[in-house]
């Protein structure tokens, strides 16, 4: 019945490798990279949230159906942003206020 | 007569008897009968308002009511049929009932799950109710800001709170539904044998999910907003009130599919029945459903043309709007062309289904028209808009909800209703729904703006002509009240397959056992194949 | 298959709508899952938010944003990064149904998470005593846009206030899950609850990966 | 009893806008036709004659299917360019529009034009010259809709929108709030008077009492003694405004913007929004100490200050600067 059990040293490399790179990104936002610093801090969060749900939340060994769930989820939150980034970012650029 | 032992065989309302059955059940039959009650009582209330607001539009001054009775009284139709009838309707009743078994499951995957969304969506009506009863909201049923947030002192927060409850509902009953279909089909029913019905109700579950945590969310921000003036969608603190319209339309334009593709999936069950065909197209017909759903996301800015969205957002929205389009052509254009060499018989469901193919076709055209950034300039927010999403809703989704029902009676209660009263009822809807809001759609192209309480003269006659029909409507919806509890008692009996379908439902007893079928079904046929029932069709 | 899983329905629970325990599983994981996305959707409301008023108001967000104090967000961090850990340990332990490693491992986790509630209270004090927290007596050093302070500040609290209830919720799941192992309930067989309270906890984990960079991390080179 | 079933064309938008409607008529009325007519004939036709009657299945041939998507599609498509032409027409006000600004407020409408007149509910504009109107709201959310132009723009507080028409017919033409905005929604209405050009220099004349909008901001401007640090010959520690309007400005954070009427309300009501490059935040906010009037007429005189006197007061825009 119990399927794939990852070893407790699995376990233990990620959770370290967590820890490191929320150090390093603690540590970089102090670094002036002028507008790479929202690059960096938000590339390093998807790396740790990758982390955490393929090794964590065993999305490494579940059915094709859960990853198309994860995976449908983020296209979905990334729709509600974009759309609506694509309004905010373009106002006024026609040179007319209000349009 | 019947025989007494066919009166005594254990069903589903007979098998436990008493309030604590009831209001403690797990069987989602019995759950989709108290929707049944609850959306029904819904309906009623929010009808009693349109009714008013026709009253009071039938003179240019308005004398029924002041203006701020009249902003309230649109605001609790508005918030009541859309959150506590039409989003509810057919999903929870019709779904609940019969999702599981068209797909052959006991069940729905988390009974306990289901009975929590009824009481969520009572508990969210129940707030809804005590703010109309303590004064009323006038927000619309929008929540504009910064009206809704700063000017307005009527109920928004309870009202809010209610609909954020309520919404908890609607993700649960979603939840429900994708979980069943995904895990608990019966044996050979691959995804391209299940009914449409069980189709277009998945397609709904996902906008349900997808889409309703983000008004949860515009709610908790317009409560944060409303007591504690964080400023973030008040301009004088640098907030901005646009947003809030992007939120709350993110989720509202999807809802209108959660909405109308349940109706969709109803229809598609009654054009097959009862012109005793496969639906025309059967993949199409179905993944058009997937196809609104998940296009249904993409379009939410064609309610902000004019609202100062930038003029390349608005142009990609009204792009994408036509592509939503799209779908609901391919299954309007299906249905039809079902009806080709098929034996066609005029049941009342099927004079629904023919109510409903053609008003959704006017309803759907006149999206075209405010789709096109052009038109739409010109009619947002006129009686243009009213007409075309009432068409959509009323002519639509509450014509398929009613011909659902006149279907599935005969297995929810084992009774058949009055043919010939549900008949002369279908066409006074028919009518009475057309004199209704017909005439808005010159009115709004005139420009008479929507939410008014007094207007210019020269709209007097076309909203005399409106409100004539609303009361030919109001009655046409009384009259099924009264033919249905008349059937519990003195409707024929039905067997156990009164239309010669093909569902799995229709191969256990009326009104079904407590666990849909004595012994579990196992699919060989395809979705809708005729040879498996011809031979013992009974006379409707 | 179906009469092997009666052997020991006790434990079991099979509900009477599945056929067998795999199907239920199979279910309550795709449903657990399905919630989970829900929560992505009502936090990303707030994400949008965020990252709207962020790029229209940048210099003030950045000096409000440099006002928090990195380090103890990083330490919060790690504390919760730990917290998953030990779930994640307690789970594998369910796995292989060590009875014993189940409850010290839930024990650690939700020590480790009123931890994080701990700290999290600490810093809203903190805040409350250099009137950051949005109402009349709030007022940000440095700018005279006291209305966008007020903003980022709002969007802070709504954040982390939210996240911290999801934390309160999940404690709440833990205890309860104690409670049930130290019943036995939970064998090699039956594990579901801890493995979808892991699940639950993992992903209030990732809000908090997420919430850390955006509202601590702006451009400290700018400020302190 | 007048009782008109279509509304009047009184601006160079109404015909644009009523073509389109008449295509999608003609279509929509083809199709609801097509479907009605095919119900009924297919219902009667093959209406069910007897109970053991089955009908032979048949096969779905795809290029029905292909047909009524390709061929609705390419439909839509004509609709969605046309209807986007128009929109974008609708979006650039010519160079030599009539300025005029509108404060839209709970329950009434304040214009103001640019020789001073003030009128509430009521504009007077000649016919054949295109006008853009510039507008804000100071409390919630109104629209600014003219049914007989076919135009609307919502008027939103906290920013500037625009709304631009030519009207080509004389006459009085009805002007409603579109977008709800309380108790007196419904009464927030009035009229747009469209006039011969002289009628309306005659009209212009009579208003001259109140002194032309560029003067009462001039006036303004040294009651808030915003001369003290934005000097003329830019001296002072803050931007030198003269010829500030429609200029590119380089802001602190390295972006570049477009000077424009928005960019300067924004700057006076929140200063430390957009600070320009080189320059210290110092400036206090004027939240809550001018009104949006008082806004408006320092915008026009900021205007005025960069045009070589005796140029109309017409508004030149550079081209828009890509935001970056």
């Amino acid at each position: 019945m119990s399927e794939h059990v990852d070893s407790i040293k699995t376990y233990g490399g990620i959770w370290l490798l967590l820890l490191v790179l929320t150090g390093v990104t603690t540590a970089v936002a102090f670094v002036d990279l002028g507008a790479f610093s929202v690059v960096v801090a938000l590339a390093i969060a998807v790396v740790k949230m990758l982390l955490v749900a393929l090794f964590f939340m065993h999305v490494r060994h579940s059915t094709r159906l859960t990853k198309l769930v994860v995976l449908g989820g983020l296209l979905w939150l990334a729709i509600l942003l974009t759309f609506t980034l694509a309004d905010v970012w373009t106002r006024g650029l026609i040179g007319t206020p209000g349009r | 007569m019947i025989t007494a032992a066919a009166q005594e065989r254990e069903h589903y309302l007979n098998a436990s008897y008493g309030i604590k059955s009831w209001l403690l059940t797990k069987d989602h039959k019995r759950i989709g009968l108290l929707y049944l009650f609850t959306v029904t009582l819904f309906f009623f209330i929010g009808g009693a308002f349109a009714t008013l607001i026709r009253i009071e539009l039938l003179t240019p001054q308005g004398g029924l009511v002041s203006s701020e009775t009249y902003n309230k009284l649109f605001t609790m139709h508005g918030v009541t049929m859309v959150f506590f009838f039409l989003i509810p309707s057919i999903p929870a009743t019709l779904g609940n009932f019969f999702l599981p078994m068209m797909i052959g499951a006991r069940d729905l995957a988390f009974p306990r799950i289901n009975l929590l969304s009824w009481y969520l969506l009572v508990i969210g009506g129940l707030f809804a109710l005590f703010a109309m009863l303590a004064g009323g909201v006038d927000t619309g049923w929008t929540f504009y800001t910064p009206y809704s947030t700063t000017y307005s002192n009527t109920w928004v927060i309870a009202t809010a709170l209610g609909i954020f409850v309520a919404g908890f509902s609607s993700i649960l009953t979603g939840l429900n539904f994708v979980v069943t279909v995904h895990r608990m089909r019966a044996p050979g029913m691959t995804w391209f044998r299940m009914p449409l019905f069980v189709w277009s109700n998945y397609a709904t579950a996902l906008i349900q999910i997808l889409g309703t945590p983000v008004l949860a969310v515009t709610m908790v921000l317009v409560f944060c907003e409303r007591v504690f003036h964080i400023g973030i969608f008040d301009p004088a603190l640098g907030g901005d009130p646009v947003l809030f319209q992007h939120l709350f339309w993110f989720y509202s334009h999807p809802a209108v599919y959660i909405m109308v593709l349940p109706g969709m999936g109803v229809i598609s069950e009654l054009i097959s029945v009862f012109s005793r065909k496969p639906v025309f197209g059967y993949s199409f017909v179905a993944f058009s459903s997937v196809a609104i759903a998940v296009l249904g996301f993409l379009v939410w800015g064609h309610h902000l043309f004019v609202s100062t969205q930038s003029v390349y957002a608005g142009m990609v929205f009204s792009f994408l709007s036509y592509f939503v389009a799209i779908p609901s052509a391919i299954k309007v254009f299906n249905w039809t062309a079902t009806l080709y060499k098929g034996s066609i018989s005029f049941a009342t469901p099927m004079l629904y289904a023919f109510g409903f193919i053609g008003l959704f076709t006017i309803g759907g055209l006149t999206g075209l028209f405010v789709a096109a950034l052009g038109i739409d300039v010109h009619v947002t927010d006129t009686y243009f808009v009213i007409a075309h999403f009432h068409y959509i809703m009323v002519g639509g989704t509450i014509m398929a909800y009613l011909g659902g029902l006149h279907y599935w009676w005969p297995k929810i209660t084992g009774r058949m209703y009055p043919e010939l009263w549900a008949r002369l009822s279908a066409l006074v809807i028919f009518l009475g729904f057309n004199l209704t809001f017909f005439p808005q759609f010159i009115l709004g192209y005139l420009g008479m703006p929507r939410r008014y309480h007094v207007y210019p003269d020269e709209f007097q006659v076309l909203h005399v002509l409106s409100t004539a029909g609303a009361s030919v409507l109001a009655a046409g919806y009384l009259i099924p009240m009264v033919y249905f509890v008349w059937s519990l008692r003195y409707g024929q009996m039905a067997g156990a397959n009164p239309w010669g379908a093909t569902g799995l439902e229709w191969q256990t007893a009326s009104p079904p056992p407590v666990h849909n079928f004595d012994e579990m079904p196992v699919v060989t046929h395809e979705a809708y194949d005729y040879t498996t029932v011809l031979g013992e069709v009974e006379v409707g | 298959m179906a009469n092997q899983a009666h052997a020991h329905a006790e434990t079991l629970a099979l509900r009477e709508q599945f056929d067998t325990a795999e199907q239920q599983k199979d279910a309550s994981t795709l449903g657990m899952w399905i919630f989970l996305i829900t929560e992505i959707m009502f936090f990303g409301g707030m994400f949008l938010m965020y990252t709207v008023y962020r790029d229209t108001y940048f210099p003030v967000f950045a000096l409000a944003s440099s006002s928090l104090n990195a380090v103890i967000g990083a330490i919060n961090t790690a504390v919760l990064l730990c917290s998953s850990f030990t779930m994640v340990l307690a789970v594998r332990a369910a796995q292989l149904g060590q009875r014993n490693a189940i409850i010290i491992f839930l024990i650690l986790t939700l020590i480790l998470g009123i931890a994080f509630l701990g700290v999290k209270a600490y810093e809203w004090n903190e805040k409350f005593q250099e009137h950051h927290v949005p109402g009349p007596t709030f007022h940000l050093e440095g700018t005279g846009e006291q209305g966008q302070a007020q903003l980022f500040f709002s969007l802070y609290f709504a954040m982390t206030g939210l996240h911290a209830l999801h934390m309160v919720v999940g404690c709440g799941m833990l205890i309860w899950l104690l409670v049930e192992s130290r019943k036995g309930r939970f064998t090699a067989e039956y594990m579901t609850p801890v493995d979808i309270g892991g699940l639950y906890w993992h992903f209030v984990d990732i809000i908090w990966i997420f919430l850390f960079p955006l509202l601590y991390l702006i451009d400290r080179h700018l400020g302190k | 009893m007048k009782f008109p079933l279509f509304p009047e064309q009184a601006s160079n938008f109404a015909p644009e806008t009523d073509h389109l409607l008449y295509f999608l008529l003609a279509v929509s009325v083809f199709f609801t036709v097509l479907i009605f007519g095919a119900i009924f004939y297919l219902a009667i036709r093959y209406r069910r004659r007897s109970d053991r009657e089955l009908p032979r299945v048949l096969h779905t041939p795809m290029v029905v299917e292909v047909l009524w998507t390709v061929l609705p599609f390419g439909l839509t498509m004509i609709m969605f360019g046309w209807g986007a032409s128009i929109f974008f027409h609708q979006s650039k006000p010519p160079d030599n529009a009539l300025q005029i600004y509108v404060v839209g407020k709970q329950w009434m409408w304040k214009m103001q034009h640019m020789e001073g007149q003030r009128e509430i509910n009521e504009l007077h504009v000649p016919v054949g010259r295109p006008i853009r109107l510039t507008m804000t709201s100071e409390d919630v959310i109104h629209s600014f809709f003219v049914p007989a132009f076919r135009t609307k723009e919502d008027v939103v507080p906290g920013r500037y929108s625009t709304s631009w028409w030519t009207p080509t017919k004389t006459g009085k033409y009805h002007l409603f709030c579109a977008e709800y905005c309380g108790t007196n929604h419904s009464r927030m209405i009035g009229w747009i008077y469209v006039m011969e050009p002289q009628e309306y220099q005659n009209w212009l004349s009579g208003g001259r009492a109140f002194g032309s909008l560029s003067e009462n901001g001039e006036k303004l401007f040294q009651d808030l003694a915003c001369g003290n640090c934005h000097k003329a010959d830019g001296s002072g520690r803050c931007p030198n405004l003269v010829g500030l309007f429609g200029r590119n400005v380089q802001l602190a954070d390295g972006r570049t913007i477009r000077a424009d009427e928005g960019y300067i309300r924004e700057s006076i009501l929140q200063p430390n929004a957009k600070i320009v490059a080189g320059y210290q935040p110092l400036m206090p906010t004027f939240q809550g100490l001018v009104t949006e009037e008082g806004v408006l007429q320092l915008v026009e005189y900021i205007k005025s200050l960069g045009r070589q006197p005796g140029t109309p007061a017409e508004v030149s825009p550079n081209p828009p600067a890509p935001k970056q």
